[in-house]
């Protein structure tokens, strides 16, 4: 194979060339649309929630499917759109921002995505078959073990399908990391979002066992009559909640860390200045992840723990908002004394600050125990986590987005549309959940298919649908935006925000190989550094020679279908026995595509030095 | 050497070295043994009251897991720092499930 | 492959397994990978330490368990730990035929260790009708020691794979960090298991 | 301690109420406005985290404005490059301690009020009912008393009252938000807890556990009475008699037809311990049908006929034969006229 590919392929030859891809910049292209599609089903189902609640007592869908789609809007969103779409920014910008040609393992990354995929659409099958899931994203047992139906199996089998990718992810961007940084490139000169992202992988590394087992003993229990949470055989049902929330506290902070890095380097980008107190950045991110390891049973204070463990808990999650103080203020400092530019990228940042702001105040207020008493399982709560959330993450995505845009796809997004995107949302989003905090202290609690007239819960309900209408709106622009941009978006130059790091001394779209010699930091922002030091470029680490590339590979696919297969067959083997069929039939294409991996010895191959002469900068 | 083996020798110096190195790592392996039987025999024989019986054996169980870790798994070696924070990483969390797992399941 | 010939290198460095960005990535990574698996068993373990006494009626630890066969199992797995030493030490020195010959005893002292377990397994559901499905204790005791011989199969598969598919081609810049990063994972098997015949066997004997 | 936070609490809640625009208090429900002892401590703290919460949000959005405005990149400036500076030490320090400082005074009573609710010393002394949430339906079991009830719990205003809570099947949480906060019903765990009523009235109670799907139906009542009427209650319900007659012919047929569907073998009258399905001992004087109808004759006969078009998933449909609308019309009448005591729902209320 040689890098002389053609340059107007057919659309089979490009599916298949996305089908078998190692390259991480395609893969975050997998990731974005993957992750942007169930972000689209998600914001459906959010609507379909909204909808039945505008009015007490509605009856726009059933109590049923209510909770299908309840669960479905919180799982999808969770896993199957915030997680993968910042998988795939992590995808298009990490290893450029280190100087690195690729990740550590490009296989392992391409089977980290086919596993998400089909675990997702897995979980969008059980729609068809019978019902969704409806036992809530948090599938606590023993409704989720006894509700009737393959939902809740469709739950288990998809997000340990679409788990174990994120966890390949994970230690893929591990090793990555810690490995494959270009010459100069100390950890402490990372960009904040490399170390974002070092910091996530971790998380997700330590914290997605947890799930791993909790799903299997559900799956154990569902499925081949085991009695884990049987409390006629002996069994407990708080087993599952404390294994889900071990995972799940992590969880939130794998969605906000990497927002973090994002706003990081966005905020000191459009400043034009260097990010104020680096170092302490860098120590808060770590406190986090540390103390999001110690807090998960903040979820479960109105259990009946006991009041120790309630207080030592309340005291730790409240210790994280030290390190998120230290980090706010630093983006403060950031701006301080800058010069900023407001563009939409920068919008989506400076919205983030005061709605973050009010998301972790009311984070603060859940973790004092007898006032999470009334909080708990309230639109309070609610309101909560989709300020973190959707201020939090939905922002850093969006912000990160309009940022790499142009790196990824060698076009700028229109910033009128942009703006107009921001506005609409962020209204849109203040309507939605503000108000909902007072509905959760007037007695609404979540999950709640019908509320009551009269209860003086019906104004409120309606301002947040209206709300909800005003995001979809902005949604639904951005989506415009995307396909005006294909269409008609100014071409991108290399460099077109006055960048501060590695990413943005290569072309836009990056040539496949990123990086023609791998370029030497000298500090941090090195490209900062090489302009304001007169010379505009990066000075190579190595002299310009053949190039060694990953071949591209089908097995990741296969592997990822095997399962997607079997996992038809661990769900119906309870009462059909043609499932076996597709269970071992499954298991057999996931084990040969893995033996044929290690079996084949593949070295990849080297773009020789001369055909890189060639090639224009 | 035969013929499918590589052809050139490790050199002199590295091969005593090695030949250390497994010397220790057989030191480990009895110590390991004898850890093991000490345990069994604790419990076999019942010689023990109750209430020690447990932190003996998990005090035995996690030193000879140390020598697991640290010689045959080469741990103790150089170029493992990150192998070993991250390891310990894990090891932290786990002790954290471990703990509520066997404090607050049960009231 | 002419590729192998360009990773096979007159000389072998002392540690093969580490000597290119591969071998140092996948040595990395599965380390990260084992860090991982500590907090998969811990679950496993803290969900067993939750549920031991959860006998719903049927037979409970200190029934079942025989001390004798658990300490040949250990024994066996203990020395196959070292045995996969051995072959290390052998690889080090670049003695490939050493190398296979060691490993294939750690395979054989595994296949032992599995029928042992096997056939622990069938007497506790032939003499005790003790299953998967009795009671709590009962799932979570064969859901962590399976989990554990679970682990012990793949890793034979694993083994036998790797010793079959380089058998002719010997030791390599490119297989060296395969074998490496097998014998890392027996030794955790090991570790797992000390842990196992700890908590779930000896303390489940005390009480 | 209590008069400062009264005030601080008059003044929140005004303002409370106009953000609101609507009284925000309806049929005893919102949190905001207690009449328990839990509840009190609750808003004591969501008060006092609110406050500090809304200093650190002022002292962010000041800054944030600030920084806005004045360095905002002015026309003619394109090209000023601002100071790369690092960071600073002291500032750092600053925004470190400070926080600090803020969260001690938000943990400190918070461990306190955590203590103080978990405090179960006092059970031996007072009443204790055993609560058992069921889909989609609580039980109360007056312990030692030899009464049942189902849905509305009566107890007396002032006094501390114990409850043992624990499920039948799922996980459920029961929570009074004027009265406490809530707290989970496990089906292997006893959760105990107390409460106290300040005044007289019926509160709202639901459950706050994701339960199935009318899990948003599962609604339930407290009933504070004065300890008079609480005591005149308890001798009505010992006194329930399950075969006294009823005074209308329509209610006698609708007896014998209860006990010809064999609705007993689920449903108690009397202090029988039988709870497949709610005690109805009181329906008669029930605050709601299934908890959050109102409870009239029609309302019933279609519950009888078809508890599922009100309840979905409840686990009465399917596991009794047909009732004709006549029938469920006699059965009804029987229900209705249940009313073993004077203290009702209605009663509590004036
Ligand atoms: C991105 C996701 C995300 C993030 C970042 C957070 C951040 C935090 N969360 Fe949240 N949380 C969720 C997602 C998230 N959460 C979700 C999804 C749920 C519900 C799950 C479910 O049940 O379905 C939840 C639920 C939840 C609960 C359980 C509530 C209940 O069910 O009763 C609690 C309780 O303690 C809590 C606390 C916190 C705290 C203290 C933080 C802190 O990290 C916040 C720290 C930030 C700040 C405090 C602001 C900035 C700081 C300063 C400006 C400095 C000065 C500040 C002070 C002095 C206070 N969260
Ligand atoms: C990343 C996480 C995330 C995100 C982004 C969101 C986004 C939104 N969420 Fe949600 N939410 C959760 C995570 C998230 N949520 C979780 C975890 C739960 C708990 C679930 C549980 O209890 O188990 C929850 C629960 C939850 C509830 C409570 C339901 C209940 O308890 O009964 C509500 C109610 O208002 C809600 C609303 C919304 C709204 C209006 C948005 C909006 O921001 C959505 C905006 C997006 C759109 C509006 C997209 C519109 C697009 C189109 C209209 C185009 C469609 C076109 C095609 C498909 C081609 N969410
Ligand atoms: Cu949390």
């Amino acid at each position: 194979m040689s890098i002389a590919a053609a340059q107007n392929r057919s659309f089979g030859a490009v599916l298949w060339d996305y089908l078998t891809t190692v390259d991480h910049k395609k893969i975050a292209h997998l990731y974005l649309f993957g992750g942007g599609f169930f972000f689209l089903l998600g914001g459906l189902e959010a609507m379909i929630i909204r909808i039945q609640l505008i009015k007490p007592e509605n009856d726009f869908v059933s109590a049923g499917f209510y909770n299908e789609v309840l669960t479905m809007h919180g799982t999808t969103m969770i896993f199957l759109a915030a997680m993968p779409l910042l998988l795939g920014l992590m995808n298009a910008a990490v290893p450029l921002q280190i100087g690195a040609r690729d990740v550590a393992f490009p296989f392992l990354n391409s089977l980290g995505f086919w596993l998400f995929l089909f675990g997702g659409l897995m979980l969008n099958c059980s729609w068809f078959l019978g019902g969704a899931p409806d036992a809530g994203w948090t599938a606590y047992t023993p409704l989720s073990t006894t509700s009737p139906g393959h939902g809740v199996d469709f739950y288990v089998i998809g997000l340990q399908i679409a788990g174990a990718g994120t966890l390949i992810g994970g230690i893929n961007f591990l090793v990555t990391i810690v490995n494959m940084r270009a010459p100069g490139m100390t950890f402490m000169r990372m960009p904040l979002f490399s170390w974002t992202t070092f910091i996530t992988s971790i998380l997700i590394l330590f914290a997605f066992p947890a799930l791993t087992i909790g799903l299997f003993l559900l799956m154990f229990d569902r499925m081949f009559g085991s009695a884990f949470f049987d409390v006629g055989l002996g069994g407990n049902t708080i087993i599952w909640q404390h294994l889900f929330w071990i995972f799940g506290h992590p969880e939130v902070y794998i969605l906000i860390l990497p927002a973090f890095g994002i706003f990081s380097d966005v905020f000191s980008t459009f400043s034009k200045k260097r990010l104020f107190g680096y170092t302490a950045m860098v120590f808060a991110t770590i406190l986090i992840a540390f103390l999001g390891f110690m807090v998960w049973a903040h979820h479960m204070f109105a259990v009946g723990l006991g009041p120790v463990a309630n207080s030592i808990f309340a005291i730790a999650t409240m210790a994280i908002a030290v390190p998120t103080g230290i980090k706010i203020f630093n983006w403060l400092a950031t701006m301080w004394g800058g010069s900023i530019t407001i563009n939409t990228t920068m919008l989506w940042a400076l919205g983030f600050i005061p709605t973050f702001t009010i998301g972790g105040m009311t984070g603060v207020m859940v973790a004092s125990v007898v006032a999470d008493y009334q909080y708990h399982d309230t639109y309070f709560v609610v309101a909560h986590f989709h300020y973190v959330i959707v201020g939090g993450t939905v922002f850093g995505i969006m912000a990160g987005l309009h940022h790499w845009w142009p790196k990824m796809f060698g076009r700028i997004l229109n910033e009128t549309m942009g703006k107009l995107t921001f506005w609409t949302f962020f209204i849109g989003f203040h309507l939605t959940f503000f108000i909902q905090h007072f509905l959760g202290l007037m007695g609404m609690p979540r999950r709640y298919w019908v509320f009551l007239e009269d209860q003086g819960l019906d104004l409120g309900n309606l301002i947040s649908t209206i709300g909800a209408f005003f995001m979809a709106f902005g949604v639904i622009v951005f989506l415009i935006n995307i396909v005006y941009t294909a269409v008609k978006g100014e071409q991108a130059p290399a460099d077109p925000w006055d960048g501060r790091t590695l990413e943005w001394t290569i072309p836009s779209p990056p040539p496949f190989y990123n990086f023609k010699q791998t370029p030497l930091s000298r500090g941090l922002d090195p490209l900062w550094i090489e302009k304001t030091e007169g010379k505009g470029e990066m000075t190579p680490a190595e002299p310009l020679g053949d190039i060694h590339m990953p071949n591209s590979s089908f097995l990741p696919f296969m592997i990822s279908l095997g399962l997607f297969i079997a996992g038809f067959g661990f769900i119906y083997q309870v009462n059909h026995d043609w499932a076996y069929a597709l269970l071992f039939g499954g298991m057999a294409v996931t084990l040969v595509s893995m033996l044929i991996r290690s079996l084949k010895d593949d070295h990849g191959y080297h773009i020789p030095k001369e055909e890189l002469e060639g090639e224009a900068d | 050497m035969a013929e499918n083996t590589n052809s050139k020798e490790t050199n002199p110096f590295q091969k005593q070295k090695n030949r250390d190195e497994m010397q220790k790592q057989v030191i480990s392996f009895a110590m390991m043994i004898l850890f093991t039987i000490i345990a069994f025999v604790i419990v076999a024989t019942d010689m023990m009251q109750e209430m020690f019986v447990v932190p003996v054996l998990l005090i035995l169980a996690i030193v000879q897991v140390a020598f697991q870790l640290y010689y045959f798994m080469h741990l103790k070696d150089k170029g493992h720092a990150f192998a070993a924070v991250m390891f310990y990483g894990g090891v932290w969390a786990a002790a954290l499930t471990l703990a509520a797992l066997g404090v607050i399941t049960w009231w | 492959m002419s590729h192998d010939q360009s990773l096979n290198p007159e000389t072998m460095p002392n540690e093969p397994e580490k000597a290119t960005l591969e071998g140092k990535n996948k040595f990395l990574g599965f380390w990260f990978f084992l860090g991982g698996e500590t907090v998969l068993f811990a679950c496993l373990f803290g969900t067993f330490i939750a549920l031991r006494n959860s006998t719903a009626g049927g037979p409970t630890a200190d029934e079942l368990f025989g001390l004798e066969l658990v300490f040949i199992m250990t024994m066996l797995l203990l020395t196959s730990s070292l045995t996969s030493v051995y072959a290390v030490y052998h690889m080090r020195n670049n003695n490939f035929k050493k190398m296979q010959l060691w490993f294939g005893i750690t395979a054989l002292l595994g296949f032992g260790f599995l029928a042992c377990e096997i056939y622990e397994f069938t007497h506790y559901i032939t003499e005790y009708g003790f299953t998967f499905r009795s009671s709590a204790f009962g799932s979570a005791f064969y859901t962590l020691v399976g989990f554990h011989g679970g682990h012990v199969t793949f890793g034979l598969a694993w083994l036998i794979g790797l010793m079959f598919r380089n058998a002719k081609r010997g030791l390599n810049l490119y297989n060296a960090p395969k074998y490496y990063t097998f014998s890392l994972y027996w030794h955790f098997i090991d570790v797992i298991w000390v842990f196992i015949f700890t908590v779930v066997y000896l303390m489940g004997k005390v009480g | 301690m209590k008069g400062w936070m009264g005030r601080i609490r008059a003044v929140f809640l005004l303002g409370l109420t106009a953000l609101v625009l609507s009284a925000c208090g309806k049929e005893n429900l919102t949190a905001l406005d207690p009449k328990g002892y839990g509840a009190d401590k609750s808003l004591d703290l969501i008060i006092l985290s609110t406050v500090v919460m809304l200093f650190v949000l002022v002292v962010v959005m000041l800054v944030y404005t600030f920084v806005l405005i004045k360095y905002r990149k002015k026309k003619g400036q394109e090209n000023y490059i601002p100071k790369q500076v690092e960071g600073n030490k002291t500032l750092e320090t600053v925004w470190t301690i400070i926080p600090i400082i803020l969260l001690l005074i938000i943990a400190v009573p918070t461990v306190t009020a955590t203590f103080d609710l978990a405090d179960e010393s006092g059970a031996n002394d007072h009443l204790n009912i055993q609560v058992t949430g069921n889909q989609y339906w609580w039980h109360f079991n007056y312990e030692g008393q030899e009464i049942q009830t189902s849905q509305d719990m009566y107890i007396p205003v002032g006094e501390k009252v114990y409850l043992n809570m624990k499920s039948s099947d799922v996980i459920h949480s029961f929570w009074v938000p004027t009265i406490t906060g809530k707290m989970d019903v496990n089906p292997e765990n006893e959760n105990t807890m107390y409460i106290e009523a300040h005044e007289e009235g019926v509160y709202w109670g639901k459950c706050a556990e994701f339960c199935g799907p009318s899990h948003s139906l599962m609604d339930f009542k407290v009933i504070a009475v004065s300890q008079d009427e609480f005591d005149q209650w308890v001798q009505d319900m010992q006194n329930v008699n399950p075969d006294a007659e009823p005074e209308s012919a329509v209610a006698q047929e609708g007896k014998a037809l209860f006990q010809e569907n064999n609705c007993m073998g689920c449903h108690a009258i009397g202090s029988s311990p039988v709870q497949v399905g709610p005690n109805l001992s009181d329906f008669g004087s029930r605050s709601k049908l299934a908890g959050v109808e109102e409870l009239n004759k029609e309302n019933l006969v279609q519950w009888i006929m078809d508890p599922e078009s009100i309840k979905p998933g409840n686990k009465m449909t399917g596991n009794y034969p047909d009732v004709s609308k006549d029938d469920a019309g006699k059965i009804a009448e029987y229900l209705l006229q249940l009313k073993p005591s004077e203290i009702t729902p209605e009663s509590a209320k004036d």
